[in-house]
């Protein structure tokens, strides 16, 4: 009981004084804070379109995060999960827009698959450095994120051109390649694809071996070795697995809402990035990550309402989502702290209270 | 703790309240800025000065919004009742064409007039107009470019007359300093324009003093990195480069400063910047938002909105696009180089007449032209 | 007089107390053994006494002054020196560096009389200090080398002239001598006398009663974090001793049959070879043969290619030559998974860093390196039942005591996280068995018990090869014994007929001419 | 000046902000702490020092306040990764993250979107020229007409080589980061240490920020540090941490970016493939120093690092 009120205080507190020190800012600029968190959590989750679009810029995102969670919980830091996500969406808008007239089926299908493929192929980069060579993996995905930037962008403004565009921009994909809005939102099939692989995920990491095996070679790596799970196959083996999530995040994202390529594609800090935050909200758990994806995508679609309806400059949520890593990386409370003895006792009254209610 | 938990709760019942109550606000105009946001100095700043006016001589209220998510802004603002939206992001798809089978945002907010600028998007295969509320706007600056490089081959042919020998440290003529570069953010219709009107406007200069010229060009220095600016510049001067002309938002900034560094010259774009290295600076090429954003406004107030064509061409004549007053390279010119520097802007002037009047044609990549290289007789292109 | 009295020291962790109210007092010139079992509390009396925790409540007294310590350095300033289990030196560093770490001589210059340091350190004059102390106490080092080219012996005299240097009058020893070889620990507790003889006090922490007996003055036992008794040694006995320490009467050593061994070789190691990182060889030409049924032992002080011997067995290292040859096939530098699928089991030296994965259940760590098989991953598949099954009868068979089934292993004692690997290694029901150090830091109940169960792995013929730095372990059960030096075998004995004198000399490199 | 003397000398250029991020990382990381914040610091660096050059127009005020501000930064950083013991690396991209938000937001507040301080800088003037090389043909474009902090950029190379290697702080960082046991049983304050060695770092890193922002451009702009930050900690892991042997790394990275820019020129459409280089260099090196490092290993596995 202990360990869950703290674990759950662990995520609540650090959100908490983010918002709290973001207020403080916001009341330093003379601005009123209540009005701007207001207006982020009416558009983003009280009203149903800003609800549907916020599970919509989710979908990505909890790709990025399971890319990350399956690496990270193994202790194995692909950083540049940013890198194949971007190289992944690249490619699949190739195959949307190099194609015309398919059926959408095959299309959509195609293009996924290019994306994923390709994710893996430059997660595979990273993965045999590491395996054969023990190159440290999280330098090396580091370099390779801005290498890949370069490529995609060389590749956007060279071969891949859209002629007519005034900016950085590759053609728009084929009408047979986009993932169709649902109930007139912006939710698409995109998304019922993240659950499927979600469920999925939720089951290698709890189930199988590999969750197992993922689990032990995170928490010893010796102790692995020694049992005879070799380490360096699964190192391949999680890279793959990453890459795969990454690229179909980026094959997704292109074809569910960029449509095109541009430079702001992954967005600032970029889906990448905005996965690692949310795997380490979720505390690297699928079903953490679902949550921790809700609640950071609402902050995104309420930054772009900030930005529309208030002049307080978006960036505040910027800080904010930074301040929240920080305060993350750490244990605020301990699992002996007072607070937690007081809500234990508060959570036991309500616990005993509903059990006599069943009793009788 | 449990305060944290109270303020929470309070500020959750008291953040709905506030967000409910928010009113429609009579006649009020928003802008959507480009990614470099409202600040740059430029061309979204100047779109916002345009707004000011606008404020200060009608009192129309006007709303900036810097965003990453430029559709989702559109269709926000469009929903909360704003009638006119200026769009400045190079982004269209949802707008005029809808995207995944989805209405476009044109279509959905058929009340509202959005203003997008740098292309025309709005036009069906066959030339009509699809939406009635899209208005696009495109500046000529391929003219105002064409007369840049016709200035910078007259100002450093006449170097030695118009200033003092300390002022700059050009690279010597005769040798390989008959060069001239350009560098882009990214090599688009949207950015090729400058160049091919500059390179035209150097090769007639070029032509009508019987020199040769090199040029030099990189189309790959983004928008936002000043450094790789003054790093690409850097070796362009190094190589014999006396002016470089930069067409990449605060890229050009690096490049001025490089300029100032080295005593040579830089062409800065979009707004008036010439004071910002005063001396370094030959001129400005404008792409006056703040025209364009003034008028279109206007002619809403006055409701003559429906009037206005649905592309709408901004020219030399407009004062949306041109050079600047050139006041602060003047001040560089030595008492007995004015002569020659009033020479040289009549020269300027006398082009700028055959462009209006149509004697002189300059390459117009925005509507999908492509530049002839076998036209340029006195230019090496590098 | 006495030098150091704690009154009623209690140390609690949390709801856990680790010493309970201890009343103890130590005179001058005194040595004082401090015995108990692992986890009865002593580590944490001693790191009160030196400063590195400080007491829950109680006082403690040094020369007659009551004293509260913020750092080591303030037990230090006052005379207390420490020499932990586990040395506290920088491998890179040289001798004389570590000795003076905290306290090094800067560079002076001076002008007209007056002396400036300088902000860097002079080595000259810290070698020649530093070798003046050395040469003192006749330590027999040169202060030059550095710590990751010399003994163990060698280091813990490090330790202690670390201490002597400070001049501190009390030597705090953690369990001095379990990285020596017999013959370093004659010759360790003669150092010992002389230390005592120029008039320090020496505080010994040890689960070894035979150097109780030989070395001390008096004794204290703690047991579960409470001082049981304080006894003259010469008022008492070793047998008494572990009583006290253990709360029962303990079999000292576990009787072993001399059986006669089957004469087929299960397991066959010829001119092995691997290098370490600087391309020196940790292992050269170690060739020997394990029969059906055999327990070979593998003797040596610690670092003469034990640890790599077994690594490379466990297929965490590779050979640079030689072959494993184990019925009959080669299986040389095969991956571990390969090995224990072929039927090998291991018992790591290290169980907390190859052993056990201290973040995990106990079940996930009972079926790891069987994990392959169909049983538990049915389909790759996690079968909770069937695992928590077998969970629960191995901890019946083995008798691992735990207080929390679904808890993670790090929550059980030394001895009882050993049995969770001996019963996941020796259920496998393997034909061979590489174990290490399989009672390291382990109470004496549990080194029974893990005794008895390797005496019954060879009743079923199983071929055993256990590598120990405990001499009385290695004699007891082995069969035969080969001694390691340097990484080479530099000798073979039967376990039945040779004496400890003999495996010492050859343990330090000295080999009898024949 | 000539092609190759015109790479040498933007090699030093480039340079320069890299050696001064890994001279001081090589610290942390020495003493066991893994500094990925140095991108944030060397951002905070060049945005602090542009600002207070802005209001003051006082190089000496800019640089004093970003050391200010880095040394704050850096207590950030140890407080949470050292003291809490949060986890280096997630605590090292929040100070990433929140330094460019920060960056981002106040510039924001005041209206800018960067900082031109054309004005206040007069970059020219802030080269030196030294006498007797400027005038050496070659040696002279190469050497000559760099800022004053390039020199004592390399300068501090063995300054600080020095100090890790003679003095009592740079021993007590290498026990600290070898044996943090060693170090507590002798009374050593571990943290303390831990915390300068980050602070080396953050003063290095605003050094480099002002040697980026202020001394080469007169400019300060978001998206300056560019990976720099990481590619030092690459050159820092390449080097083994060893000061000057670092440096060697920063200097290949440098060398690169200097051929990529001075051959784009040349490259005509592929030019843009050019930008890539430097990094795909590091990871080529990042993969030559381990194959050199694990070339003569026997065991199998992979550390824990």
């Amino acid at each position: 009981m202990k360990k869950t009120i703290s674990n759950i205080l662990n995520v609540f507190m650090p959100i908490l004084l983010a918002f709290l020190i973001g207020a403080i800012i916001m009341i330093a600029i003379g601005e009123n804070p209540i009005e701007v968190y207001g207006i982020l959590i009416e558009k983003s989750l009280l009203d149903q379109k800003g609800l549907l679009k916020t599970i919509h810029t989710a979908s990505p995102l909890i790709l990025t995060a399971l890319a990350i969670a399956i690496s990270f919980k193994a202790n194995i830091f692909n950083m540049g999960v940013e890198g194949q996500m971007l190289l992944g969406g690249f490619f699949a808008g190739v195959i949307g827009f190099t194609f015309e007239g398919l059926n959408p089926v095959i299309h959509i299908t195609l293009s996924i698959i290019v994306g994923v493929t390709v994710g893996i192929l430059f997660a595979l980069i990273p993965a045999i450095l590491k395996a054969k060579f023990k190159v440290n993996e999280l330098v090396v995905t580091l370099m390779l994120n801005y290498a890949a930037l370069e490529f995609v962008r060389f590749l956007a403004e060279g071969p891949f051109r859209d002629h007519s565009s005034g900016y950085v921009s590759t053609p728009m994909i084929s009408e047979s390649s986009m993932f169709k809005r649902l109930f007139e939102s912006e939710i698409t099939l995109f998304t019922i694809i993240v659950l499927i692989v979600f469920v999925i995920m939720y089951f290698v990491f709890k189930k199988t071996k590999l969750g197992y095996e993922i689990e032990a070679i995170g928490k010893n790596r010796d102790f692995s070795e020694a049992t005879g799970m070799n380490v360096g196959k699964k190192i391949i083996i999680i890279f793959i697995i990453s890459g795969a999530l990454s690229g179909l995040a980026g094959a997704g994202h292109m074809m569910s809402d960029q449509m095109r390529f541009t430079m702001s594609f992954s967005g600032n800090p970029g889906l990448g990035w905005d996965g690692m935050l949310i795997s380490l909200l979720g505390m690297h758990s699928p079903l953490g990550i679902i949550v921790a994806a809700v609640f950071y995508s609402a902050l995104i679609t309420g930054s772009e309402s900030i930005a529309v309806f208030t002049s307080v400059p978006r960036e505040i949520i910027l800080i904010i989502q930074s301040l929240i890593i920080l305060f993350l990386s750490i244990k605020m409370i301990s699992k002996n702290a007072k607070a937690v003895a007081i809500l234990e006792k508060i959570t036991n009254k309500i616990l005993r209270k509903d059990n006599k209610g069943v009793k009788k | 703790m449990k305060r944290f938990l109270l303020l929470t709760v309070l500020s959750v019942f008291a953040i709905s309240l506030a967000a409910c109550s928010k009113t429609d606000d009579a006649k009020s105009i928003a802008i959507v800025t480009s990614a470099a946001g409202q600040n740059d100095n430029g061309y979204n700043e100047s779109a916002v000065d345009g707004a000011k006016k606008i404020k200060d001589e009608f009192g129309v209220d006007y709303h900036v919004v810097d965003t990453t998510d430029v559709p989702g802004a559109l269709e926000q603002l469009a929903e909360s009742g704003y009638e006119l939206i200026f769009s400045l992001e190079y982004n269209f798809d949802a707008l005029v064409n809808g995207v995944g089978g989805a209405k476009s945002i044109a279509e959905k907010y058929p009340d509202t007039t959005f203003v997008v600028f740098n292309d025309n998007p709005n036009l069906n295969e066959d030339g009509t107009v699809k939406h009635e509320n899209v208005i696009s706007v495109v500046f000529d600056v391929h003219e105002s470019s064409y007369l840049a490089g016709a200035l910078s081959v007259s100002v450093l042919e006449n170097a030695s007359t118009l200033f003092d020998a300390s002022t700059y440290s050009f690279a010597d003529l005769d040798v390989d300093g008959r060069s001239i570069g350009f560098i882009g953010g990214v090599q688009s219709n949207g950015i090729t324009v400058f160049s091919y009107g500059f390179v035209e406007g150097i090769n007639r200069a070029a032509a009508d003093l019987n020199v040769n010229y090199d040029y030099y060009t990189d189309y790959s220095a983004g928008f936002g990195d000043p450094v790789s600016g003054s790093t690409i510049s850097n070796t362009m001067y190094q190589n014999g480069v006396n002016v470089v002309y930069s067409v990449a938002g605060v890229v050009g900034d690096g490049v001025a400063s490089k300029a100032n560094e080295l005593d040579r010259l830089a062409i800065q774009v979009d707004a008036n910047k010439d004071a910002d290295q005063p001396g370094s600076i030959l001129t400005s090429v404008l792409k006056n938002t703040e025209v364009p954003v003034y008028q279109i406004t206007k002619a809403f107030i006055d409701e003559k909105i429906g009037d206005l064509d649905n592309a709408l061409s901004y020219d030399l004549d407009s004062g949306a696009t041109g050079m600047t007053d050139l006041a602060e390279i003047e001040k560089m010119v030595t008492a007995s180089g004015m002569t020659k520097w009033n020479e040289i802007k009549t020269y300027i002037e006398t082009l700028a007449t055959e462009i209006a009047d149509g004697t002189v044609t300059v390459t117009d990549a925005q509507s999908g032209e492509t530049l002839d290289t076998t036209t340029l007789t006195n230019v090496t292109v590098k | 007089m006495n030098i150091i009295e704690t009154k009623n020291i209690t140390k609690k962790f949390g709801i856990f107390t680790a010493n309970d109210s201890i009343t103890l007092n130590v005179k001058q010139g005194d040595i004082l053994a401090i015995a108990g079992e692992n986890g009865a509390g002593k580590t944490t009396l001693m790191n009160m006494l030196y400063g590195l925790s400080k007491p829950t409540s109680g006082t403690l007294h040094v020369k007659g002054q009551e004293v509260s310590f913020n750092s080591p350095l303030d037990a230090i300033n006052l005379g207390l020196g420490m020499v932990h289990q586990h040395f506290k030196l920088v491998p890179s560093l040289s001798i004389y560096e570590n000795v003076l770490l905290g306290i090094e001589i800067k560079k002076e210059f001076k002008i007209k009389n007056k002396s400036f340091s300088l902000p860097f350190i002079d080595k000259k004059k810290e070698i020649k200090k530093v070798q003046e102390v050395a040469d003192k106490y006749k330590l027999e080092l040169d202060v030059t080398d550095l710590i990751k080219d010399i003994s163990v012996g060698s280091q813990q005299r490090v330790e202690i002239l670390k201490m002597l240097y400070r001049n501190v009058d009390v030597l705090i020893l953690d369990e001095p001598t379990a990285v020596l070889t017999p013959q370093e620990v004659d010759d360790f507790i003669l150092n010992l006398k002389e230390l005592k003889a120029q008039g320090k006090t020496i505080i010994m922490i040890t689960h070894k009663l035979r150097e109780v007996m030989e070395l001390s003055d008096c004794v204290a036992v703690l047991k579960r974090g409470a001082l049981v008794a304080t006894l003259k040694t010469k008022e008492t006995s070793e047998k008494e001793l572990s009583r006290l320490m253990v709360g029962r009467d303990v079999l000292l050593t576990v009787s072993k049959n001399h059986k006669k061994v089957d004469t087929e070789v299960v397991y066959k190691v010829t001119n092995l070879e691997t290098k370490n990182e600087l391309g020196k060889k940790v292992l050269s030409d170690i060739s020997f043969e394990i029969k059906k049924g055999e327990i070979l032992g593998v003797a040596g002080v610690e670092g003469n290619g034990q640890s790599e011997l077994a690594k490379v067995l466990c297929g965490l290292m590779t050979t640079s030559n030689g072959n494993v040859i184990y019925k009959g096939e080669n299986i040389t530098n095969m991956w571990p998974i390969n090995l224990r699928k072929k039927g090998i089991s291991f018992v790591p030296e290290d169980r907390y860093v190859d052993g056990l994965c201290l973040d995990m259940t106990i079940a996930d760590n009972i079926i790891a390196g069987n994990h392959w098989n169909e049983t538990y991953f049915k389909h790759k598949l996690y079968q909770k039942k069937i695992i928590n099954k077998e969970r629960d009868n191995l901890k019946e068979k083995y008798d691992i005591r735990i207080s929390d089934i679904d808890g993670n292993v790090s929550s059980l004692s030394g001895g009882n996280a050993q049995k969770i690997i001996i019963a996941r290694e020796f259920s496998r029901n393997p034909d061979a068995l590489i174990i290490s150090q399989p009672t390291r830091g382990v109470d004496v109940g549990s080194i029974e018990f893990i005794h008895s169960e390797i005496l019954k792995m060879q009743e079923e013929n199983k071929a055993i090869l256990l590598i120990s730095s405990e001499l009385s372990e290695v004699m007891t059960l082995s069969d035969r014994i080969i001694v390691m030096y340097k990484g080479a075998i530099i000798g073979e004995v039967d376990a039945a007929n040779s004496t400890k004198e003999e495996l010492g000399l050859l343990m330090a490199g000295i080999k009898e001419e024949a | 000046m000539d092609l190759i003397a015109n790479i040498l000398y933007d090699t030093i250029y480039h340079s320069t902000p890299v050696i001064l991020l890994v001279i001081g990382g090589v610290y942390a990381y020495k003493a066991n702490v893994l500094n990925i914040a140095m991108e944030g610091m060397l951002l905070f660096g060049a945005f602090s020092s542009a600002l207070m050059i802005l209001s003051t127009g006082s190089l000496f005020y800019g640089l004093l306040f970003a050391l200010i501000v880095n040394i704050f930064i850096g207590l950030i950083f140890s407080y949470f990764g050292i003291t809490r013991k949060g986890n280096v690396i997630i605590v090292g991209i929040a100070i990433n993250l929140l330094t460019s938000a920060l960056a981002a937001f106040i510039l924001k507040v005041k209206g800018m979107a960067i900082i031109n301080l054309s004005e206040q800088v007069d970059i020219a003037s802030l080269k030196v020229n030294i006498p007797l090389i400027k005038d050496i043909p070659f040696f002279g474009d190469v050497l000559s007409g760099h800022p004053i902090t390039t020199y004592l950029t390399f300068v501090l190379i063995f300054v600080l080589s020095v100090v890790m290697f003679r003095t009592k702080f740079g021993t007590y960082v290498r026990v600290v980061g070898e044996n943090e046991e060693a170090a507590k049983s002798i009374g050593i304050k571990v943290n303390l240490i831990k915390y300068s060695a980050v602070i080396v770092g953050s003063l290095t890193a605003a050094l480099a920020g002002y040697n980026l922002a202020i001394e080469r451009l007169a400019l300060y702009t978001n998206t300056m540090s560019a990976g720099r930050g990481f590619i030092a900690i690459a050159a820092i892991y390449c080097g083994r941490g060893k000061p000057k042997l670092s440096s060697i790394y920063a200097i290949i990275f440098g060398l690169a970016k200097a051929l990529a820019i001075n051959f784009k020129l040349f490259a005509g459409p592929i030019s843009g493939l050019f930008e890539a280089i430097p990094y795909l260099v590091m990871v080529i090196v990042l993969l030559m120093a381990s194959y050199l490092d694990n070339k003569n290993s026997w065991k199998r596995g992979y550390p824990n690092e």
